[in-house]
C-alpha cells in the first residue's frame, strides 16, 4: 500500500475544512459528497438480526466505540438480536468468525470492522455473495460490493492536523521529535506521512521517529533520553495514548512543556489545560460506530445511504473549544469527540459519573 | 535358581492420561451439542458447521504439530510466530501475484523453515543453550529482520494459490484434508519409524539414549527442523487465506503460546517423551470448539479471555492431577 | 577437613575467584553508555536510568523465586497491569485512597501467588501452562472491571513511588524514590533467597523436588511461597511502573517474558537449583542499559530486536560455556 | 584372531575441571576373562569405563580394541566396536516399554519401519535367558517396574548386544542373592563362549567368585594388578592403603538394647498386610526379602511416605499416625532412600548445603542459613568429616562427588537431627569397603546412643553382619524373625516360601 500518495493528501487536506451535508449538531449524521446507494433491494422487515465482526475491542478507542455503537443499538426497537463477535485482534480469527456468521444463517446485515484491509477483503465478498448488505466502517476492503464503507476524513487529514498547529507554532528550523505507535497500521502511518510532507514543507528537522507500542514508560524514556541529548520544540505524535507520558516526561525535568500534539482523550485534554502549554488535539471520531449502526439501519429500511464511502467530518480541538470538551466526570482515557452526548445513557455507559 | 513366582502386576493398568484427551474432547462435543440445544439454535448442527468448526485452527493445527515434535524431545519452540509471519511474508512477496512464481515461492518458504529449524536446534544443542531461550532469541532476529524490510502486508498472492485456503472438495476446505494428512504423517512417523522412537527416547532421557548410541544432538535438530517446517506450512497457509503476509500475523495470532498450550491440552507432557499427535488435533478441536461455544453463546469478549485462561488450565489439571508421575 | 588426603584438587591458580559474566557485561554497557553520552554519568543520567529499571529489576528479582524452584512465572506482566487498572478504578481521584489500595492490591496479588502456587502443587498443572492461563484469565479480568478503559486516575499519592525524586541530596543531588525501593525491595528479596533457610529449601526443591520431600521440605509450602513471592513482587513493580508511566491498559505486557530474560542473564537455571538475587538485577540492568544503548545508536527498533536475541543467546551461551569450563 | 586382548587402554589420563580422575591408567581385558576393577569410591572406575564406550574422551593415552587404535566420540561408535556396558548410573526410558528399551537405538526394522513383533519376540527370548520371563513382560513401562526388574534389563540390554566386550559397572547393586547368582552363571556363559568382562563391584566375594584377574586403582591411578585373584585382603588393602579392622562391629550386648520406641500392630496398605512390628532403641534391625517383598514399602510407611491405611502404630507407647516425611522426621523418624540419585541428592548444591538441608526444614524458614537449632556450619563440616567424605571442599556441588561420598555426605544430613530411629535403605549400595565398613560402625555408634536402626539390605552377609536382630518379609508381611546367629539359608527359605533354595 502506497501510504505518501499525493492524491489522496491533498483530497483530504481540502476535506478538513469544506462543508459537509446534513445536520451541524450532529456530526455523526454528516457526509461528504452526494453519491448515494438505492439500497432498496435489502428492504426488510422488523424484527432484525444485525451481526457485527469486530477486529477487537482492545484499546480504549475501540472500548469508547464499542459503547456508542451498543447504545445506539438501542435506540432502534427494529433491531431485534445484535450478534457480535470479537476477533480479538486477528485477521485469521475474524475471516473464521465471519463464516460462522454466514454458517449461523440468520444475520440480516453484516457490519464489519476489519482488523485489516487486505486480509478481510475474501470473507467480505463472500458475505456480499451471499446476498448480506455488508457495512464496512473504520479500516476499509479492497471491494466494492459493500453498501458503504463509514470512515472519517482519514490519517492524512490527522497528520496535517497536528503537524499545521506546530508549524504554527514553532520557529522554521525548530526540532521535532514524532512519536509513533508502531509501524505498519494503514491509518497510522498516512497520520505520519502527512505530518512528514507538511514539516519538510516548512522547513522543521525532524529528530527521530519512534515507535512506542502504546507504552507509557517506553515514551517517557524515549522523551528522557532525547533530552538528555538537546532540546525539543515539539513533540509530534500520531495517536494520543502516550501523549501524557510524553508531557510527564518534561514535567519529570523540570523543563518547560513544548508543543505537544495528541488526541481527544480525557486525561491529554485536561493536562493541556492544567499545564497550558500549546496543544492541540486532532480526532479520530469515535462516533463513527454510531454512524455503522445508523447505515444498517438505513439500509435495512431501503433509505439511501452515502456510497461507495460516507465520509465523516473530522475536527480537531483547538485551545479555544478545548474547554467545552473537558469533562471531569468521563474517564481519563474516555475519547471526547464521541458524539454520544446527547444518547440517553450518556455519561453512565462510557464509565463517567452522574 | 529359575523364575520366581511373584504377585503379578497388572501390567497394562487404565494409563488415564493416555485417554484424557479424548475424554476431553468428547465433553466439548457434548457441552457444544447441549448448549445448541438448550439455546434452540439446532440449525448449528449441521455438516456446513461441522466443517466450519474444523477449519476455524487450521493455522494452529499446523503450527501444532509442529510443536509436538518439539516438546516431544523435550525442546520448545517460540518462534513459531516469527516464522509464521516470516513465511507469510515471503510467500506473497516471492509470488507477487504471478502464478508461475507459486512454486519457487513455496520452496523458499520451505528452505526457510528447514534453515530455521537448524539453527534453533544447533544453538539449542551445540551451544546448550536453553530451548525456551534460544527460541525466544530467534524469534526476536527473525522479527527484527522481517520488520526491517517489510512493515505493513507485502506483496499478494494469485488466486490459484488461494485455492489452498478456500478451495473445497464438496463442503470440506483442501487445507483442512491437508491438516489432517499432516497429522497422518506425522503420527506415522513417531509410530513406526526409528526417528520417532529417538524422539520418545531423547525426550525421555537424553543421556540414557546418548549411552544406548542414538545421536541424539541430531534428533534434536531434526525434531526442531520439523518444528519450523510445520509453522513455515503454517504460514504458506495464512498468506494464502490473507491474500498477503504482513509481519505482524504470527504474533497476533500468538501462535507460539496457543500452540504450546495445545500440545499440552492433548496430553503431550512438557518434559518430553510422552504424547503424541492425535492428542495435540484434540487440543486444536477443543480449542475451535471454545471458540465457537463462546460465539454462539454470545459471550462478552473480556468473559471470553477469563474463561479461556481457566479452561487451559482446568483441562490440564484435569488430568495432571489424576497422573502419578511427575508433569514437569 | 580431618586427616584425610583430599583428592587431587586442581592448582589453586587455576581456582580464579569466578565472577559472574553479568557483571562485567553491565558495567561494559555502561561505559559504553558514558563513552556515547556523557551526560549519562551525571546523576541525573544514571539515576533516570535506574529509576527506569526498577519496576523490571523487582519484577524479575521476584520471578527468580519461582524460577529457582523449577516453575516459570508467566503471570507477572498482567499483575502489574491488573494492579494498575485495579488501583485506577478504586482511587476515584482521591489521593488518601492509596494508603488502602496498595495493601489491597498486595493482598489481591497474595491470593492470586496462592492460587498459582496451589494449581501447579496440588492439580499439578505445569507452571509454564497455570501461569499462562493465569495471566489470559488476569488480562481479562484486568479489562472486565474496567470494561476496557481505565477509569480513574491514579492519585499522586500512589504515582510517589514511580515517579518522584528527592532532589538537593549531596554528591548524587537527586534520588528517585523508586531507586529507594529498588534498594530497600532488592535487600529483602537478596536476603531471603541467599541467607534464609527458606532460600535454601527453594534451591532443594527447584533441584529435585522428590528428594526435597523426603528431606523433611515442605515442598507445596516452598513452592506456593515462591509463587506468592513472585506475584506479590509483580504487585510491586506494578505500582512504581504506574507511578512512573501512568494508566495504560496493557502496562504490564511483556514484561513476564523480560523477567524471565532478566533471571537468565544473570545466570538463573531454568527448571530449577540455582539463581542469585543481585545477578538477575544485574540481568535486568544489562537489559535496560542494551536498549539505552541501541536507542542512543539511534538504531532503527528492527535492528533494536535482532541485537536483543543475539545478546539474549550470545549471554546464555557464553554463561554455559563458562559454567562448563570453570566447572560449576 | 590376533593375540592382541581385546581392549587395551595405555597411559589413559582425565581431568575434570574440580579433579584429575585419572592418571595414566593401563588395562587390559582378553576374550575369555573377567577382569575385576577394583577401588574406592571415586578412584576412578566409572570414569575409566566411560573412557571405554566414548561417553568421554581422554586428555591423554590410547584405546586399543583388537589391536587397533580407536577414538570413540560418540558412545554409538564404541557399541559398533563391540562395546556393551551396563552404567552404574540407570540409563533406562521409563515412560517407554521393555522392549523398546532392550533395543533402543538399534530396533529391528522391516521395510524401513520398526518390526515390533520381532523386537517383542526376541525380547521375551532374552529376557528368558534370565529366569524373568514370567516377571517382566516385553509391553510393561519400565516404570512401572522395581529396581531390581529395572537393573535386570539393563543388563539384558547389555547381553543381548552379543559384545565382544561387556563392563559391567556394579552389576548386582540393586540385586538381592538369588538374582545375583542368575546373573554370575550368565556371566559365566559370557566369558565360556569368548567374551571379555570387565567388572566393577565393590564385594569381595564376587571378584573372588568371578574373576580371573584383578586392577585395584586408588585415586586415578593403578595400584596393583593381578593376574589371579589374590585374597580379599590384599585386594582391600591396595584399594585403602592400609588393613581394615573389625569390618563388622561388635552386636549389642542386651544391657544396650533399650525399651520399644516403635511398634506397629496389624499395619495394611495397598503393598503391605498384617504388619506387627517392634523397634527397640539401641538396636539394629536388619530387613531382609526378595525384591518385591515389601521392604521399602514398609520402610515408606513408617516414614509417612506412602502411610498404613489401617492398623496402628505407636512412638515411645503414644499412638501416631504419619502421615508425611514431615510429621515423621517430627516424630524423630530419619530415613535415607535408596534411589540415591532420585530420592536423596540435590546435585546442584554444595555438599554442606545437602547435609544440612533436614535441619533448615524444621528451622524457622526466615532464620539465617548457617545455623539452627540442630547444627550449624562448623557442625556440619564436623559431620562430613567424621563421615569422610571426599570433596575437594565442601563447598563444591554435589555432582562432582563420585556415589560413594554422595552416600555418605546424605547420612550427615540425618545425623544433624538426632532421629530415635533411622532407617537405612540399601545403605551400602554402590559403597566401597572402607565406607562400608565406617558405616557400619557409625549405624552402631547410632545404635549405642539409643537410636534404634532399621536397615533394609539385600545382601545377606551384611544383613548378618551388621544386624541384631532380623526380619524377613514376603509378599508385603513379615515371613519371620531371626537372630543374628540364623543362616544365610534360613533367610532365604523364610524369603521364598520354598524349601530346598540355594542360598
Ligand atoms: N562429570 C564429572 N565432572 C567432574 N568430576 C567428575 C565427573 N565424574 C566423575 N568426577 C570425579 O572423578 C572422580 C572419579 O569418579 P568415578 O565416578 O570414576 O569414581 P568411581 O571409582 O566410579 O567411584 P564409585 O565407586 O563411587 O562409583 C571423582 O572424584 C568424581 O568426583
Ligand atoms: N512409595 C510407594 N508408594 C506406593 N507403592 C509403592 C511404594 N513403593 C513401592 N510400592 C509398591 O509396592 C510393591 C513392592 O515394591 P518394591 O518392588 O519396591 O518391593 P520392595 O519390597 O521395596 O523391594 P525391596 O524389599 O527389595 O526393597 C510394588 O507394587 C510397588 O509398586
Ligand atoms: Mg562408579
Ligand atoms: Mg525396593
Amino acid at each position: 500500500p502506497n501510504f505518501d500518495d499525493p492524491a489522496e493528501f491533498a483530497k483530504q487536506r481540502d476535506q478538513l475544512t469544506a462543508a459537509f451535508n446534513g445536520p451541524a449538531d450532529q456530526p455523526y449524521l454528516q457526509y461528504a459528497g452526494d453519491s448515494m446507494a438505492d439500497t432498496a433491494s435489502f428492504k426488510k422487515e422488523g424484527p432484525w438480526t444485525v451481526c457485527f465482526s469486530n477486529a477487537g475491542v482492545n484499546n480504549p478507542w475501540r472500548v469508547v466505540g464499542y459503547t456508542d455503537m451498543t447504545e445506539e443499538v438501542k435506540l432502534h426497537p427494529e433491531i431485534g438480536t445484535f450478534t457480535h463477535v470479537d476477533a480479538e485482534g486477528s485477521d485469521d480469527k475474524q475471516i473464521a468468525d465471519i463464516d460462522d456468521l454466514l454458517a449461523g444463517g440468520n444475520c440480516s446485515v453484516l457490519i464489519v470492522s476489519p482488523n485489516s484491509t487486505a486480509a478481510l477483503t475474501p470473507a467480505v465478498e463472500k458475505a456480499c455473495a451471499a446476498g448480506l448488505p455488508v457495512i464496512v466502517f473504520d479500516r476499509g476492503v479492497t471491494t466494492d460490493c459493500p453498501v458503504t464503507f463509514v470512515h472519517p476524513v482519514g490519517g492524512y487529514g490527522f497528520g496535517i492536523q497536528a503537524a499545521e498547529h506546530i508549524i504554527a507554532n514553532v520557529p522554521a528550523g525548530g526540532k521535532v521529535l514524532m512519536l509513533r505507535i508502531l509501524p505498519g497500521v494503514d491509518v497510522l502511518e498516512t497520520r505520519a506521512s502527512g505530518a512528514r510532507n507538511m514539516f519538510k514543507e516548512a522547513g522543521l528537522t525532524v529528530l527521530g521517529e519512534e515507535f512506542t507500542d502504546g507504552d507509557n514508560a517506553k515514551t517517557k524514556s524515549i522523551v528522557e533520553d532525547y533530552l538528555q541529548r538537546g532540546t525539543i520544540d515539539a513533540v509530534w505524535m500520531d495517536a494520543g495514548a502516550t501523549a501524557v507520558a510524553a508531557v510527564e516526561a518534561f514535567e519529570d525535568q523540570g523543563v518547560d512543556v513544548p508543543v505537544v500534539t495528541g488526541e481527544d482523550q480525557q486525561d491529554y485534554l485536561q493536562k493541556w489545560r492544567d499545564l497550558g502549554f500549546k496543544g492541540i488535539a486532532p480526532t479520530y471520531p469515535t462516533y463513527q460506530w454510531r454512524t455503522a449502526i445508523i447505515a444498517a439501519v438505513n439500509t435495512l429500511k431501503g433509505e439511501q445511504v452515502p456510497s461507495p464511502e460516507w465520509i465523516l467530518p473530522q475536527p480537531a480541538i483547538t485551545q479555544d473549544v478545548l474547554d467545552q470538551y473537558i469533562n471531569e466526570k468521563m474517564p481519563p482515557l474516555h475519547y471526547a469527540m464521541c458524539g454520544c452526548e446527547d444518547m440517553p445513557n450518556y455519561p453512565q455507559a462510557w464509565g463517567g459519573t452522574e | 535358581m529359575t523364575d520366581m513366582p511373584l504377585p503379578a502386576k497388572n501390567p497394562r493398568r487404565f494409563r488415564f492420561e493416555r485417554h484424557a484427551s479424548t475424554i476431553l474432547l468428547l465433553a466439548s462435543v457434548a457441552l457444544y451439542i447441549a448448549l445448541i440445544i438448550i439455546m434452540g439454535q439446532t440449525r448449528f448442527l449441521t455438516l456446513e458447521n461441522l466443517v466450519a468448526i474444523l477449519s476455524r485452527s487450521i493455522t494452529l493445527g499446523i503450527t501444532a504439530i509442529g510443536q509436538t515434535f518439539a516438546i516431544l524431545v523435550a525442546s520448545i519452540d517460540l518462534s513459531v510466530a516469527s516464522v509464521i509471519s516470516a513465511s507469510a511474508v515471503v510467500t506473497s512477496v516471492v509470488m507477487n501475484g504471478n502464478p508461475a512464481m507459486m512454486m519457487p515461492a513455496v520452496l523458499a518458504v520451505l528452505a526457510l523453515g528447514a534453515v530455521v529449524g537448524l539453527l534453533n536446534g544447533l544453538v539449542i544443542t551445540k551451544l546448550e543453550v536453553n530451548p525456551l531461550i534460544a527460541t525466544l532469541g530467534m524469534s526476536l532476529i527473525i522479527q527484527g529482520v522481517l520488520s526491517y524490510y517489510y512493515n505493513n502486508f507485502a506483496g499478494n498472492v494469485p488466486v490459484e494459490f488461494q485455492i489452498f485456503a478456500y478451495g473445497t472438495l464438496g463442503i470440506v476446505p483442501f487445507s483442512l484434508i491437508f491438516m489432517f494428512v499432516l497429522a497422518g504423517c506425522a503420527w506415522f512417523v513417531l509410530r513406526f519409524s526409528r526417528f520417532g522412537s529417538d524422539v520418545y527416547s531423547v525426550g525421555g532421557n537424553k543421556d540414557a539414549a546418548r549411552l544406548a548410541g542414538i545421536k541424539t544432538d541430531r534428533v534434536v535438530i531434526r525434531a526442531h527442523v520439523i518444528c519450523s517446517l510445520c509453522a513455515a506450512i503454517a504460514g504458506i497457509y495464512l498468506a494464502s487465506r490473507l491474500r498477503s503476509g504482513a509481519p505482524w500475523i504470527g504474533a497476533e495470532g500468538v501462535y507460539d503460546l496457543e500452540s504450546i498450550a495445545v500440545v499440552v491440552i492433548g496430553g503431550t507432557v512438557l518434559a518430553g517423551g510422552r504424547g503424541g499427535i492425535w492428542g495435540t488435533m484434540a487440543g486444536v478441536i477443543i480449542f475451535s470448539l471454545i471458540d465457537s461455544i463462546f460465539n454462539v453463546a454470545g459471550v462478552d469478549a473480556f468473559v471470553k479471555q477469563v474463561l479461556r485462561g481457566i479452561i487451559i488450565v482446568a483441562a490440564v489439571a484435569f488430568y495432571a492431577a489424576r497422573s502419578k508421575r511427575p508433569v514437569a | 577437613m580431618s586427616a584425610q588426603s583430599l583428592p587431587q584438587a586442581t592448582s589453586p591458580t587455576r581456582r580464579l575467584p569466578r565472577i559472574n559474566p553479568v557483571y562485567v557485561l553491565v558495567v561494559a554497557l555502561i561505559l559504553a553508555i558514558i563513552v556515547m553520552n556523557p551526560a549519562f554519568g551525571e546523576p541525573t543520567g544514571y539515576m533516570n536510568f535506574l529509576k527506569r529499571v526498577t519496576a523490571l529489576a523487582i519484577l524479575s528479582a521476584g520471578a527468580l523465586y519461582v524460577i529457582v524452584s523449577g516453575g516459570f512465572d508467566l503471570s507477572v506482566g498482567s499483575i502489574m497491569t491488573l494492579t494498575v487498572i485495579g488501583s485506577s478504578m478504586l482511587a476515584s481521584n482521591d489521593p488518601n485512597s492509596t494508603y488502602w489500595i496498595i495493601p489491597l492490591m498486595l493482598g489481591i496479588g497474595a491470593v492470586i501467588g496462592l492460587i498459582n502456587g496451589l494449581v501447579v502443587s496440588y492439580l499439578k498443572v505445569p507452571s509454564l501452562i497455570a501461569t499462562l492461563g493465569m495471566m489470559i484469565t488476569l488480562n481479562g479480568v484486568a479489562f472486565m472491571w474496567s470494561g476496557g478503559a481505565p477509569r480513574g486516575y491514579l492519585p499522586d499519592t500512589f504515582r510517589f513511588f514511580g515517579r518522584y525524586n528527592i532532589t538537593d541530596v549531596p554528591i548524587i543531588s537527586l534520588l528517585p524514590i523508586a531507586v529507594i525501593c529498588l534498594v530497600v525491595f532488592g535487600a529483602i528479596l537478596w536476603w531471603g533467597m541467599h541467607r534464609t533457610n527458606f532460600g535454601r529449601m527453594l534451591h532443594a526443591v527447584g533441584d529435585n523436588q522428590q528428594a526435597a520431600r523426603l528431606a523433611g521440605v515442605p515442598v507445596e509450602r516452598v513452592r506456593i511461597s515462591a509463587f506468592v513471592v513472585s506475584a506479590l513482587t509483580a504487585v510491586l513493580a506494578g505500582v512504581i511502573l504506574g507511578g512512573r508511566a501512568g494508566v495504560s491498559v496493557d502496562i504490564g505486557s511483556g514484561f513476564e517474558l523480560q523477567a524471565i530474560t532478566a533471571a537468565v542473564i544473570g545466570g538463573a537455571q531454568l527448571l530449577g537449583g540455582r539463581g542469585s538475587v543481585p545477578a538477575t538485577i544485574a540481568g535486568a540492568l544489562a537489559l535496560e542499559a542494551i536498549f539505552t544503548l541501541l536507542n542512543l545508536l539511534g538504531l532503527a527498533q528492527p535492528v533494536r530486536l535482532v541485537v536483543q536475541g543475539l545478546i539474549l543467546i550470545g549471554a546464555v551461551a557464553f554463561a554455559t560455556y563458562q559454567r562448563k569450563r570453570a566447572g560449576r | 584372531m590376533s593375540d592382541a586382548p581385546t581392549i587395551e587402554m595405555r597411559g589413559i589420563s582425565k581431568s575434570f575441571p574440580a579433579v584429575k580422575a585419572l592418571r595414566g591408567v593401563s588395562f587390559t581385558c582378553s576374550r575369555g576373562e573377567v577382569h575385576a576393577l577394583c577401588g574406592e569410591n571415586g578412584a576412578g572406575k566409572s570414569t575409566l569405563i566411560k573412557i571405554l564406550s566414548g561417553v568421554y574422551r581422554p586428555d591423554g593415552g590410547d584405546v586399543l580394541i583388537d589391536g587397533q587404535e580407536q577414538h570413540f566420540k560418540h558412545p554409538q561408535e564404541a557399541l559398533l566396536a563391540g562395546i556393551s556396558v551396563i552404567y552404574q548410573e540407570f540409563s533406562l526410558l521409563p515412560e517407554r516399554t521393555v522392549a523398546q528399551n532392550l533395543f533402543l537405538g538399534r530396533e529391528p526394522m522391516k521395510n524401513g519401519l520398526i518390526d515390533n513383533k520381532a523386537m517383542v519376540a526376541e525380547t521375551q527370548r532374552v529376557l528368558g535367558l534370565f529366569g524373568v520371563r514370567h516377571r517382566i513382560e516385553p509391553e510393561t513401562l519400565v516404570a512401572d517396574l522395581d529396581v531390581a526388574s529395572q537393573q535386570m534389563v539393563e543388563i539384558a540390554k547389555a547381553i543381548s548386544l552379543n559384545a565382544k566386550v561387556i563392563v559391567m559397572d556394579e552389576p548386582t547393586a540393586a540385586l538381592n542373592e538369588a538374582e545375583c547368582e542368575v546373573l554370575f552363571s550368565l556371566v559365566d556363559q559370557l566369558r565360556a563362549s569368548g567374551t571379555a568382562i570387565v567388572y566393577i563391584t565393590h564385594r569381595m566375594r564376587e571378584v573372588t567368585r568371578l574373576a580371573n584377574r584383578v586392577t585395584v586403582i586408588k585415586d586415578g591411578e593403578v595400584t596393583a594388578s593381578f593376574d589371579h585373584v589374590p585374597a580379599p585382603d590384599v585386594i582391600v588393602r591396595a584399594m585403602v592403603g592400609r588393613d581394615i579392622s573389625e569390618y563388622y562391629p561388635e552386636p549389642a550386648t542386651p544391657s544396650e538394647i533399650g525399651p520399644v520406641v516403635l511398634s506397629v500392630s496389624g499395619g495394611a496398605n495397598a503393598a503391605l498386610s498384617d504388619i506387627n512390628l517392634e523397634l527397640r532403641s539401641g538396636e539394629i534391625v536388619g530387613f531382609a526379602g526378595l525384591q518385591g517383598a515389601g521392604r521399602t514399602p514398609l520402610a515408606m510407611a513408617l516414614f509417612g511416605a506412602a502411610p498404613f491405611t489401617s492398623g496402628s502404630m505407636t512412638l515411645d507407647g503414644k499412638a501416631v499416625h504419619l502421615t508425611s516425611p514431615r510429621d515423621a522426621i517430627r516424630a524423630g523418624i530419619g530415613m535415607l532412600p535408596g534411589d540415591r540419585k532420585a530420592q536423596a541428592l540435590f546435585l546442584m548444591q554444595s555438599v554442606r548445603d545437602n547435609g544440612m538441608l533436614t535441619a533448615r526444614s524444621f528451622a524457622n524458614p526466615f532464620g539465617g542459613h548457617k545455623a539452627n537449632r540442630f547444627t550449624d556450619l562448623t557442625g556440619m563440616n564436623a559431620l562430613l568429616d567424621q563421615m569422610k567424605v571426599r570433596a575437594p571442599s565442601y563447598e563444591q556441588e554435589m555432582r562432582f562427588l563420585s556415589g560413594g561420598n554422595q552416600q555418605k555426605a546424605i547420612v550427615a544430613r540425618w545425623l544433624a537431627l538426632r532421629p530415635k530411629i533411622l532407617i537405612f535403605i540399601e545403605p551400602t549400595r554402590g559403597i566401597d569397603v572402607d565406607a562400608k565398613a565406617s558405616i557400619y560402625h557409625l549405624m552402631r555408634d547410632l545404635a549405642r546412643a539409643g537410636t534404634a536402626v532399621m536397615m533394609v539390605s539385600s545382601d545377606l552377609p551384611e544383613i548378618l553382619g551388621a544386624s541384631d536382630r532380623i526380619v524377613v518379609m514376603r509378599e508385603g508381611r513379615i515371613a519371620g524373625e531371626f537372630s543374628r546367629s540364623a543362616t544365610e539359608a534360613e533367610l532365604m527359605l523364610a524369603a521364598t516360601g520354598e524349601t530346598g533354595v540355594a542360598a
